[in-house]
């Protein structure tokens, strides 16, 4: 079943919601206004009554997969049970009704859950503070590589080149790009990590930073991490460490530790905080002492008992979002860390990597396993022996989706080909894990005596495979101008 | 512990199936040197614990009613239907990632769609993506996108834009290089004219002027605008703007301290290959059935990396979403209801306020529509006395606006019923 | 997809929750309790963590058609929208967190909502007062019949006899027989309504009262209602008005004004409160003046401002429930009422009337009509016509599963052989009822030309047709001690 | 208007197919003097101005914090996890009717098997039923089926059972001519013993010696627990009552004045005949596959009509969706923990409360659980004082029984900590 859209179930006479009256006397908006300043057209929003919208997006509701309902088991996206405390949390009136414009001395609890907030981040990753502004990973990555300039010019000091590996998060070039830097590329060894012999290659005085996740984007610790932050700093140049992978060692190492300068979070990751089908998350960064005259303003400082907002910061690198960040997203994560706490926060790591790697050794005869275990906390396969089927990554994620299952990341990391990324999480269980291994084998089997079968799924689900291609040709076809179909948006018929 | 599925035995199972002995063997690679012990947190807590603690926070911050509540800025009390939360709320929604795999994630997709098509019908542009982070960095992508489109290094920014919307403009077009002006004539060299409208004051600007002088310097006029404004103003298509961007917060979302709420982006067809973030188009299956992809994606960072629009990845969809059912439950002439009750009350306070001894208009010659500057006789000490009262008075501008001192910007919404009024009305008398 | 049972998912050595300790000096129950006065076996609860929890109910969750989702055409039953709003209303802390011992002057507001709810059923339903104590409807009808009784019994009247159409609902003679009447059936004439000669044959000095519904179980209004009022009031008998079938005309007509002396109402029903899956809903009752002094204690009184309860009434029948209701529910009912105001009420009544009435006639071709329309806010169609294809009232209802609708009502009332019966409500839109009635002609032309296939429906739901008689065989078996398997309950296998 | 779909078009194009001119053709039996103009009753607000509404009344209500209170008498603050209210909010769940409809209602029939699987582990009996409206009417229910199954009319209610419960029963006795009795020896008249345990003043009685006795008589033994207190207490299949009912609050539902709630009832397999509701057992279909429906239903109002056990057709199938949870989320261990930590608070506050001058216990040779008796000076005043501080104190049980005089019982639970009974404490002593 699919559902039509809002726009096509509208009717023209359907009454609009009963809505407050003004009760006071004062002029309408075309009494004062010049003529010219007023819409011309209403705009054409659909008319639907309280029912009809209710069943509309709980129809639409039921055609989405979630971890509420199945295994997702998305790599690099660490999608973890998100607990319903967190949502009852956010919801308190003392957190979602505050205005952000509030003296103060009013919202001394708000300021108080970020100061604590801040202080458990930096513990979990080992560094001195933290901002918890930056939205999401991304533009985390891009507010830690403004500080680090900052610093390096600050220090007279102009870097231009921003090195990042081959495996690395797309995020991580275009935020370098969208910083001003020059991206240099630094290549993977056989073994599936960095190669310092590349990266000895590519440091050079023009080098700010080497942006790295660790565990990488396969699923391998970077063994030589400590020889590694001893090369890049010994040019003078920063570490940045994408903090995406972090769910792989809560409490079995910190970045800080590993000699990063700079740390970002993904607490719609990490710390639960719940995706939201594409957001909102939060990414706060964390900063070795050097980078903290550097953050966005404002900080939270505790001064005598009192909470304030410092926004006398001369060396900062200035705001990168309105007001205080993603406040909600932090209410969650600060309660998820609460009831978690160090110990749980720890055996949560521990599970996860347990987990990745019982799931990697059910499947490692039936898919490519490119690189050596043991992996952290997750592990990337490959579809490459199907290939001769004819059977590629992308049939075995569609075969998974009738099988109830949500699909592993595929073609990423781009170093590994027909890449499968497998992140179980600590929040699935054993039977869980059993059942899917069970169905891979299943379609690995299928793969074998009928490949061609692949090619037809899904089939359960209210549509079939779509033609991206056709409909990228109809988008082309509308920006040449050469068809009024948008594509990307609904139009009235009669427009 | 919470949140945790093995059990011990599970994990015994688990570890000899993998061939190990403990799980200190899985972590192998990691060097001893960098080993912890543990973390230097506190043990986890019951839930009924954890809820009491962060329960007794929430106790901490005042919470001014919403129809006491004068101050906007960017942020205002509106009604919210319970609709919003209902959907919203949804696990279904909540608990999903970014739709990659289309055939499990119709739901959202569709959703996205359908907030895509709202805002471009609300702004009155061609095409509109799936949301970005707020305001602010949709202020700030916009300027990206036209210092790409026209190679042009120089961006104006025109009248009382919202300060903290410029302060994040600049702090992403240092990076890039680019310069940001504050006013003044568009020339050969600039990029774009950016203008707000209503402007931070919540006066009108000269929109259409605004845009024809950009265009005639070959500039892109981009228009912030107020998403409830434009069911009375001309919306930025309407006069030719080029790019138009906003906060969403009043489309069905609680002020929250700030966010999360949802930045918007449309344009016009000449621009879309330059848009950030995610886009979503309608697609066929072989047996024909209409069904929404992520399209265009080739713009973005995980095909495109370094070259990529822009680096944002993970973006606002669950808030996009609650705008949706917010417009749908108001419909074209629900949000213009809600527009106009604004735009009444915010005249009929405005003309009690100016009857105040010392209360005088700022810019008296210039439109308003829910939100409006006034100077008081001493700003401090009006916002005091009617915080002690329970009532969010007016914004003190002075703080970003040196020229502004003791100026204060009032607003009014449906939530602000007469009686509401007339209470501030009677602290300022006493 | 099907979903194991929590016991099955269940394994021994889960952590159970964090929970807080008792962090006092006092003994442990073993301590000072006898020892045979102490828990021998612990109770096989499951024991699963939170992720798996609340997945599994998830799960469960989307094998269920709802009203969110489905038309619910359940005759009878007025499955309208419940608006989203009326839970947040009961879920504030001002309602849901107040205990039913707290002084009555800490719950003015609580009192105020329940005397003001109070205030507008009596309006709607034309009445002096009304009890909020019964659960649901058919504890009202107990609850209204104990009135009755207790009324005639100060009046030094024995009256043993209630009559009751053949049409009505099985809760009404269940529910005459509960208070210790015997239960008279009264015919239904070919018209559908109730036969008048018949009834005048039935009542005699011995009857209590009259149970009626009107519009009856058959979607038809009683049009002789004054007569039939006259006629059990000449006998000093009473007339009792089951408020199923209020939804058909509020602010159009009153029970009230039609000589009935003592109403229930299903606020699950006709004042949008959520059915539940079966509750709870509330039956209040409203009664005429005469019936007041036996009021189940204790009401709800207004002295000088102030709101009380009032225990103190001689004459009541007692309680019916425990404290005062279902107040959650009243809740939702009254912000219902609040919402849609008198204007409101009325168009939702004709709306549904028309609905109905447009339902039927699109189905008039299709189906067998037994009675003449118009009909109110529901109409009884049969299958008869179908039957010599092999072709059920059942069938048809499982054939509509598997196009996404709920079934109807079937085989009640009793006496319209084959029964379906349907109830659209005010809430659904006119694309709806087109699409339903087009599902019902295709399956009508199904019975037509393939009869058995329908036997052989649902085939898209998580199961087919269930045996219900072999599960009543191994349920005999169990309960005449031929078997350890309950059926009636999940046994653990080694128990 | 609100929740109403039809616009006008809507309806005239109905109207039109019916085959009538006006609304008024379709009420044409209805004879006009009773048609009405309109309902006195006044317009339909917005849903703002509603909530707004709503929300006054509930503020005119005092909410005693969890922590502060110490008020039982059969309804009691617990710790409810959030996982509860996430669930039973699924309107999958709380929108369906009763599952007339197997196939297309499999998730509330298996929730409710597993809710009558729960029920008969906590009762240790054999088949627990899918729910009634409360612990009165379980109780009452329960009697109904004794007088059913024994042929006799009079039942025994020993020693403290909650005196609303009492009301309740007695007036189900009356409808069928059934006598009650408060206490006394079980005879060959006797239908069934009632007792309740712990009491209602939170006292354990000898629920083994009243069985007995009872089963000596021909008579049943019926049994109304705390379901809490069956993961210490011996549960009424371990002493061999007959029937085992209660009031379901406490697993996981708030207070909400007192209801909705949910009865329990559970019964040896020879009563399960005679269980009044709806029972839902297992079934399989032709392929073999395993699925929920309806059991017994001949017992039931809708086929039996007038000799029906019961006349209960909607019960409170939500609510024991939230027992079912609730106890899902303990488990065995947890649930063990919140009954032992509520026992051994309750035992050092009374403790410490019988130290105050003037306070003694009330029965000190009888063994309670989480709720005790205790005489004060002056009930009215200790009560009055704490309020004032915010305390709900003891509830004063003198309004139902002469003899108690200024008798308070408290009850401590897992949300009492140690320091609000401090609080209570520092108060009494002021
Ligand atoms: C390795 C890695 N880096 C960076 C990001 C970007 O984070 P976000 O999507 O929150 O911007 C992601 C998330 O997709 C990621 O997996
Ligand atoms: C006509 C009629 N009478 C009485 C009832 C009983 O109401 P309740 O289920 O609320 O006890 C119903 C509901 O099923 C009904 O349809």
């Amino acid at each position: 079943m699919t559902e039509p859209l809002s726009f096509e179930l509208s009717r023209p006479a359907v009454d609009p919601p009963r809505l407050p009256e003004a009760d006071v006397v004062g002029p309408a908006p075309a009494d004062v206004l010049p003529r010219d300043a007023l819409r011309a057209k209403a705009p054409g929003l659909p008319r639907l009554s309280e029912p009809e919208i209710m069943r509309h997006y709980s129809r639409l509701a039921s055609l989405n997969y979630s971890i509420s309902e199945n295994f997702y088991p998305l790599g690099s996206c660490t999608m973890k049970y998100n607990p319903v405390a967190n949502e009852a949390a956010a919801a308190l009136p003392g957190f979602a009704d505050l205005h952000p414009y509030q003296d103060e001395s009013t919202i001394q609890g708000a300021l108080e859950l970020m100061w604590r907030l801040e202080q458990a981040l930096c513990a979990v990753v080992g560094v001195d503070r933290a901002t918890l502004q930056p939205a999401a990973g991304a533009h985390g990555e891009w507010t830690a590589l403004r500080m680090i300039r900052a610093y390096q010019h600050s220090r007279g000091e102009t870097r231009t080149e921003v090195l990042v590996p081959d495996s690395a998060h797309g995020t991580n070039p275009a935020s370098a790009a969208l910083s001003g830097f020059q991206v240099v590329e630094v290549k993977s060894g056989g073994d599936g990590r960095i190669s310092l012999a590349d990266l000895e290659s590519k440091l050079s005085p023009r080098t700010s930073a080497l942006m790295l996740t660790n565990p990488n984007t396969l699923g391998l610790f970077e063994r030589e991490i400590l020889d590694i932050a001893e090369l890049v700093h010994s040019t003078g140049a920063m570490l940045y460490y994408d903090g995406a992978n972090l769910n792989a060692f809560m409490g079995i190492c910190r970045p800080g530790d590993m000699g990063f300068d700079a740390v970002h979070m993904n607490l719609h990751k990490t710390f639960t905080t719940p995706h939201g089908g594409g957001g909102p998350g939060a990414g706060p960064v964390g900063v070795k002492a050097e980078l903290v005259p550097f953050l966005p303003a404002p900080t939270v400082e505790r001064k005598n008992g009192e909470l304030t907002l410092d926004y006398k910061r001369p060396q900062s690198i200035g705001r990168v979002r309105s007001f205080y960040g993603n406040f909600g997203m932090l209410v969650r994560a600060y309660t998820y860390i609460l009831a978690m706490g160090g110990d749980g926060l720890s055996q949560a790591s521990q599970d996860a990597v347990l987990s990745a790697n019982y799931l990697r050794k059910l499947l490692e005869n039936d898919l490519e396993m490119p690189h050596d275990g043991p992996c952290m906390h997750e592990f990337v396969a490959s579809a490459h022996n199907l290939n001769h089927d004819g059977v590629r990554a992308l049939d075995i994620a569609k075969a998974l989706l009738d099988r109830d299952f949500y699909a592993p990341t595929v073609y990423f990391p781009l170093v590994v080909p027909e890449a499968i990324m497998v992140e179980p999480t600590e929040t699935e269980s054993k039977a869980t894990l059993d059942a899917f291994a069970q169905a891979v084998k299943e379609i690995v089997a299928q793969a074998r005596t009928d490949p061609q079968s692949l090619h037809d799924e899904p089939k359960k689900l209210p549509v079939g495979r779509l033609d991206e291609v056709a409909a990228a040709r109809r988008i082309n076809a509308y920006l040449q101008g050469q068809s009024e179909d948008p594509v990307l948006r609904w139009k009235a018929p009669e427009d | 512990m919470p949140y945790l599925v093995h059990s011990p035995e599970d994990r015994s199972a688990m570890l000899e199936a993998v061939g190990v002995r403990e799980m200190n063997d899985l972590l192998v690679d990691i060097p001893q040197s960098l080993r912890l012990e543990s973390l230097r947190l506190p043990d986890g807590l019951s839930e009924f614990e954890t809820m009491a603690q962060v329960a007794a926070l929430a106790k901490r911050n005042y919470v001014y009613p919403d129809r006491l509540t004068f101050r906007g800025g960017g942020i205002y009390r509106r009604f919210i239907p319970a609709a919003v939360a209902a959907v919203t709320s949804k696990p279904e929604f909540y608990t999903a990632y970014t739709p990659y795999q289309a055939e499990a994630s119709q739901g959202t997709l569709q959703a996205i769609y359908e907030f895509q098509t709202l805002i471009a019908e609300l702004t009155a542009l061609d095409v509109a993506n799936a949301s970005l982070y707020d305001g602010a960095t949709a202020v700030a992508e916009a300027a990206m996108m036209a210092y790409v489109h026209t190679g042009r290094d120089e961006v104006i920014v025109s009248g009382y834009v919202h300060p903290e919307y410029v302060q994040v403009l600049r702090a992403f077009s240092e990076g890039r290089g680019i310069k940001v002006r504050k006013g003044g004539e568009p020339s050969r060299k600039t990029a774009a004219v950016i203008f707000q409208q209503p402007d931070f004051l919540g006066l009108l600007v000269d929109a259409r002027g605004l845009t024809n002088a950009a265009h005639d310097a070959g500039a892109l006029a981009i228009a912030c605008v107020d998403p409830i404004s434009v069911a009375i103003l001309a919306p930025p298509g309407e006069y030719g703007a080029d790019i138009a961007v906003g906060e969403g917060q009043q489309l069905g979302l609680p002020p929250s301290l700030g966010g999360p709420h949802v930045g918007f982006i449309a344009c016009r067809r000449e621009l879309v290959r330059k848009l950030p973030g995610r886009l979503v188009g309608a697609a066929h299956d072989a047996a024909g059935r209409r069904g929404f992809v992520l399209a265009l994606a080739a713009r973005e960072q995980h095909i495109r990396r370094e070259r990529a629009t822009s680096n944002i990845c993970t973006n606002h969809s669950l808030c996009a979403l609650a705008a949706a059912v917010y417009l749908t439950y108001m419909g074209p002439y629900g949000l213009r209801q809600v527009a106009e009750v604004s735009f009444q009350r915010a005249h009929a306070l405005a003309e009690r306020l100016s009857s105040l001894p010392g209360w005088e208009p700022v810019f008296p010659e210039r439109q308003f529509l829910s939100e409006f500057p006034i100077r008081v006789p001493k700003s401090s000490s009006v916002l005091k006395k009617l915080s002690r009262k329970g009532i969010l008075g007016g914004l003190d501008v002075h703080r970003w606006f040196r020229e502004l001192k003791d100026v204060l910007t009032f607003t009014c919404t449906e939530v602000n019923d007469p009686q509401a009024m007339d209470e501030l009305l009677a602290v300022l008398r006493s």
